[in-house]
């Protein structure tokens, strides 16, 4: 691991900052703030609409949101370079999607079971993944995809290659063996990558009491794993937790657990009221979310909000029209592709919008100069 | 006598069996106050308690682990996979704890795995698999599944007092569209297979789901030919002098599986007939299965795999003209 | 060309392979250092580093799981089951992770898994099981099965070069006992079945183990009758045409099949015979196969319960004279 | 739970110990230290005389022993009353069905395949129990008897009896995810089960730093399961540790992990000369080897250890005698027992050999009257 290769993907702009007292706003510009927001802004506006298209009997199957939560799939994947690997966003991460930069009309498409190039009509809901913009669509099994995660990370170090993988997973998920062989796993190895726990209080209709004991963060300490505790519905607190993770695992010291507290304010599916919630909790929670805390900090960097939400409607209202005027998959192609043939296409990079990133390619050209 | 769906049958069971019987425990995610992800075990947990009716962690290793440990200590646990396919996370307990135990140590598993099955409802390839082939390929399991609203409750009521771990397969898509005449109280019904519909000229082996689209094959074929129905209902044990007596009196066979063709249960069927039977037909043995490939989501492709009553009626006429 | 073993041939294949592509590594419990337990990679770890031959926690998800992602990052993983039987404890992964992800995202997974398996040597009923069965019945997973240090050394490059994760069944019994010419340097042997001794009178059906006690029957049999005995080698992708081609040579069929009979590959052998070769056959389709029961340790049950020569040339004989 | 039932099975000579500071010494009367050793012994002389068997050809299969190890299983179980449950003792754990009084002919019968009434011949090496001992056997796959081990405390805490569970696994098995869910379960219900995990420093050729970071104890943190590390070589000190856990857990305070700190003195399997393990390291531990740590003990206590082996190999040789003039089992029988017919046969009740649970029986009788 040479240094050079280090320096050029650290941001000369970002000095190291280790604890979570040091002030991440700092390496956050107004673009940033701009971005995170729209993405935030983004991602809850296509939910909306999934969560009525599935209402109105047009999407299939079930249909899952992650309202209340858009701040950390948005926050965690906005750490990232092009180059590292989301493996893998779950049920509550679309913002992970569309970070990442991920087509809005395909995303309808593959909720609406249209042909499309995310998963060609064969998976629904949030199962899917572009491969494209190095994002590996999840399994319902959870957490299996911490485990894969742990493997790309495994790819990425042997080769001596400046990445990570980013892996999300709920507090329920904490339950699973896979959870406990993969935080081993990656913690005997030392592989790069990051994993984000949504403590969103639930696991479908159970609370976390009856899930464990000791909160996943603490559970870190047994694998000698650095962990750390964020507000969930703090867009910047999320994404400097994980962009300090990220530095560490690039650094060659592992793997860390982000644990972000928040409150899922949806039923688990959209199919479920989730009457076993107290309307209190919500309310409480309502007045934390993630969106409104964030706009003014976004105003402050000379953001329009209402602008923001006019546009992200009219992106919404444009890619489902297009969605819902696309074609169905051809039934004759439902038994393709089971197996691969040819060579294997892998995964490749994705946006990577935050500004640290450009000023590092602008340090590196310099030094090169 | 009470009109009920399927799954009201299956609630029935679980009701009536716990309170004839204080050893019987349900463990699952979600089951308590929720009520289970298909409402299968609401009401259980106000009726019996917290200890009875067990919210559990997402854990299936553990959900069917502590099954295992439960019954060998003289409790009668069912447990719930939230979907079949979950099944798989706790695979080895299944397959090398729970169904080994009383070969190698004389000890008993009394305990029921309820898997919520199969496909038809945009569900895709991890909430519409059907697994009994794995689980019939694993010694010292057995592997029901019934059809109908009162098979589901005598069976049900049958896998909890079997002194062996059992596979309760139920499909999803019988749950509310299947409806039917229950009796009440507690009765097991033996796990044997059933002739839903007898005819003389071609016998359809069917079970679960599949048994209704046999039958309404059978039905739309009544014109031209007499199609006999044979309801397996048990896996394990096979009923295989059931079947062969059907396939006897018909000397033609056509095998219907919505699990995914290679290895599945209909491939025993098969086996066992054209070992058995051989003398005794007068056609191929036709199968119709889901090709070998996860089940797609949109609902274009579905039914591209599934096995549908077209696909079924069209077989069956081939072999009616044999 | 030299002459080697079973297992020899593949540790040959394994180097080989690894001296060729860079990108190709192995992870599993105890084979660096140690070689394995059955010392398949003696001698690898010295030669290649301890990134590309890894000693794993012992955890079996994770082995598979992991693998599934440097696969999809560009790397060639070939981990190794301590023994089969252990794959139970990563079924998970590899049934609705690995199996499933080409179909689901376009993403591929090029890795091997390889899994001693079978019986005959005292293991008891953890350290003996055939597994193919399970996962041929997982759409999305290729399964091999060679039978000769040739094909084993052939197969396992051919596996590895698979763009898709490849099931590599290497038989316990094979690894010391069979030894045989095999090629220098790296060849990949397809996955097709292969007429391991032409005959006239009757098809014997096996893969693996069962190869050779199929050719002892056949060579036993060699003065009344002339027994072709098909390699399957391959059972997903099933050489379908070979087995339908050699039936139609021989019109009669055995199959013969190491694991637990019901739902077996020899079941779906003779589904498929029963469906497409109806008309060519003369008799029944018989299977020997083990009984469905765990595989007991002791000297005088263990023989009694796997397919031995006596009971393969029993049902020969019946079949021969029907 | 009534506190009468409680008292019942606590010894009235024993004050409740509840740290390792309190002397365990005085709750083992000189009858317990001589059968201590004796046990010790006899589980060194059937293993040994097992691994003579093995290489004379007459045991197949493969043989493990627990050579160096043998003060775990016997101090363990020992702290047993007569209904808990051993589920199950490991390769390591031979003293375990001998402290439960498991019959020695059957023990060789079983070893070498002969018809026996532990197995019948359908499984070798240590894969037994003797149910009508309340012992389970386990399977191969690690660790998840230890699952199962809740699943049976779950039975004995619902149904509010006086019992528990002792579950038993090597620090290698603690990497697969069944170790993590059985963790995490006992810890959220309280189940009464006691976890002894056997660190002998290897999972076959892989030392422990290639398994974790955190050692077992240590990670029972992660639970919020109390836990403690002990000398495994010291009989006492794993015998307290245990019958410490026992009580909490029968007092409602759930599981414990006991973490007995040993050595595999031999390899892996009798196949295994484990050449990975230096001669210096095997000649430390052999320092400490648990038979010669008690022996002194054990005299001072009126023991005679010369005539104890005596017996004790007196009896093995009996024992090999009789199981090597056994019958093999009738192969008719091999796919006999597959399901069960009829009622299932529970778990008996073992010897608990301890003076303290003879005290408290006498207590009881003297209360009741
Ligand atoms: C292994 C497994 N078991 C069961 C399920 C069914 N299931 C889907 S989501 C869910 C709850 C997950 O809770 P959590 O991990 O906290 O994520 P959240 O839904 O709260 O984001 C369950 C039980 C599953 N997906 N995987
Ligand atoms: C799930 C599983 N994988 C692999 C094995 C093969 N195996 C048997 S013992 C062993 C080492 C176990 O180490 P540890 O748990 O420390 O126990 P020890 O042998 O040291 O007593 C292994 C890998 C197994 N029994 N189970
Ligand atoms: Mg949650
Ligand atoms: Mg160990």
């Amino acid at each position: 691991m040479s240094t050079a290769t280090r320096t050029r993907r650290r941001p000369e702009a970002a000095p190291k900052a280790e604890t979570a007292d040091d002030a991440p706003v700092d390496l956050l510009t107004a673009a940033d703030h701009a971005a995170l927001h729209e993405l935030m802004l983004l991602t809850r506006a296509v939910e909306e609409r999934g969560v009525r298209l599935y209402k109105q009997g047009k999407i299939p199957g079930s249909f899952y949101d992650g309202r209340g939560q858009e701040a950390i799939a948005v926050g965690a994947t906005y750490a990232l370079a092009a180059d590292d690997v989301v493996c893998s966003p779950l049920i509550r991460d679309l913002g992970a999607h569309l970070v990442r930069g991920t087509d809005l009309v395909e995303v309808f498409r593959h909720y609406l079971g249209r042909e499309n190039r995310l998963s060609r009509g064969r998976e629904g809901n949030i199962h899917f993944g572009d491969r494209r913009l190095g994002v590996v669509g999840p399994v319902s099994m959870l957490p299996d995809m911490m485990v894969v995660a742990v493997g790309v990370a495994m790819a990425f170090r042997i080769r001596g290659e400046q990445r990570c993988a980013l892996s999300f997973f709920g507090d329920g998920a904490t339950s699973r063996g896979d959870w406990h062989e993969a935080m081993n796993w990656a913690s005997v190895r030392r592989d790069p990558v990051v994993f984000v726990c949504e403590n969103n209080q639930l696991a479908y209709s159970t609370p976390t009491s009856r899930q464990f004991r000791v909160r996943p963060a603490e559970r870190a300490a047994a694998y000698a794993m650095p962990a750390e505790i964020v507000d969930g519905n703090d867009v910047t607190a999320v994404f400097d937790a994980v962009r300090r993770a990220r530095e560490r695992a690039l650094d060659g010291g592992g793997p860390t657990l982000v644990e972000a507290e928040s409150m899922r304010m949806h039923g688990h599916g959209a199919h479920d009221d989730a009457s076993y919630v107290t309307p209190e909790l919500l309310a409480a929670w309502a007045d934390r979310d993630p969106l409104a805390a964030h706009a003014p900090i976004a105003v402050a960097h000379g953001v329009d909000p209402e602008a923001l939400l006019r546009m992200v409607t009219e992106r919404v209202d444009a890619a489902v029209a297009e969605a819902l005027s696309s074609p169905m998959p051809d039934p004759a192609g439902a038994t393709d592709d089971v197996f691969c043939v040819g060579e294997p296409q892998g995964l490749g990079a994705g946006d990577a919008p935050w500004s640290g990133f450009a000023t590092a390619a602008i340090a590196d050209r310099r030094q090169a100069a | 006598m009470a009109r009920m769906t399927y799954l009201q049958a299956i609630t029935d069971g679980l009701r009536e069996e716990m309170r004839a019987d204080e050893r019987v425990l349900l463990l699952g995610e979600d089951i308590g106050a929720f009520g289970g992800a298909f409402k299968a075990t609401v009401g259980l947990q106000e009726e019996f308690g917290s200890d009875r009716v067990q919210d559990t962690p997402i854990a299936e290793a553990a959900i069917i682990g502590t099954s295992v440990g439960a019954a060998i200590a003289g409790l009668r646990p069912v447990c719930e996979m939230q979907f079949s396919d979950f099944v798989a996370c706790g695979f080895d307990q299944l397959v090398n704890v729970a169904g080994k135990i009383h070969y190698r140590t004389g000890l008993a598993a009394p305990m029921v795995v309820r898997l919520p099955t199969g496909g038809g409802f945009g569900g895709g390839p991890f909430h519409s698999q059907n697994p009994e082939a794995w689980f019939m390929h694993a010694p010292g399991l057995k592997v029901v599944a019934p059809s109908t609203p009162e098979d589901a409750k005598g069976m049900l009521i049958g896998a909890i007092r079997d002194p062996n771990p059992v596979c309760f397969l139920e499909h999803k898509n019988l749950y509310r569209r299947v409806k039917g005449d229950v009796p009440e109280g507690t009765y097991a019904t033996p796990f044997e297979a059933r002739i839903a519909r007898p005819g003389r000229d071609l016998t359809i082996v069917a079970y679960g789901a599949m048994v209704h689209a046999a039958l309404t094959v059978a039905e739309q074929l009544a014109p031209e030919a007499d199609v006999e129905v044979l309801d397996l209902r048990s896996l394990v044990p096979l009923d295989e002098q059931a079947i062969l007596e059907s396939v006897s009196r018909t000397s033609k066979v056509l095998i219907v599986d919505e699990a995914n063709e290679t290895c599945a249960a209909g491939a025993q069927v098969a086996a066992l007939i054209a070992e058995q039977a051989f003398d005794q037909l007068d056609g191929p043995i036709r199968r119709i299965a889901t090709p070998d490939a996860p089940i797609p989501f949109s609902p274009t492709l579905e039914p591209a795999v599934l096995p549908t009553p077209d696909r079924i009626l069209e077989a069956a006429r081939e072999l009616l003209a044999y």
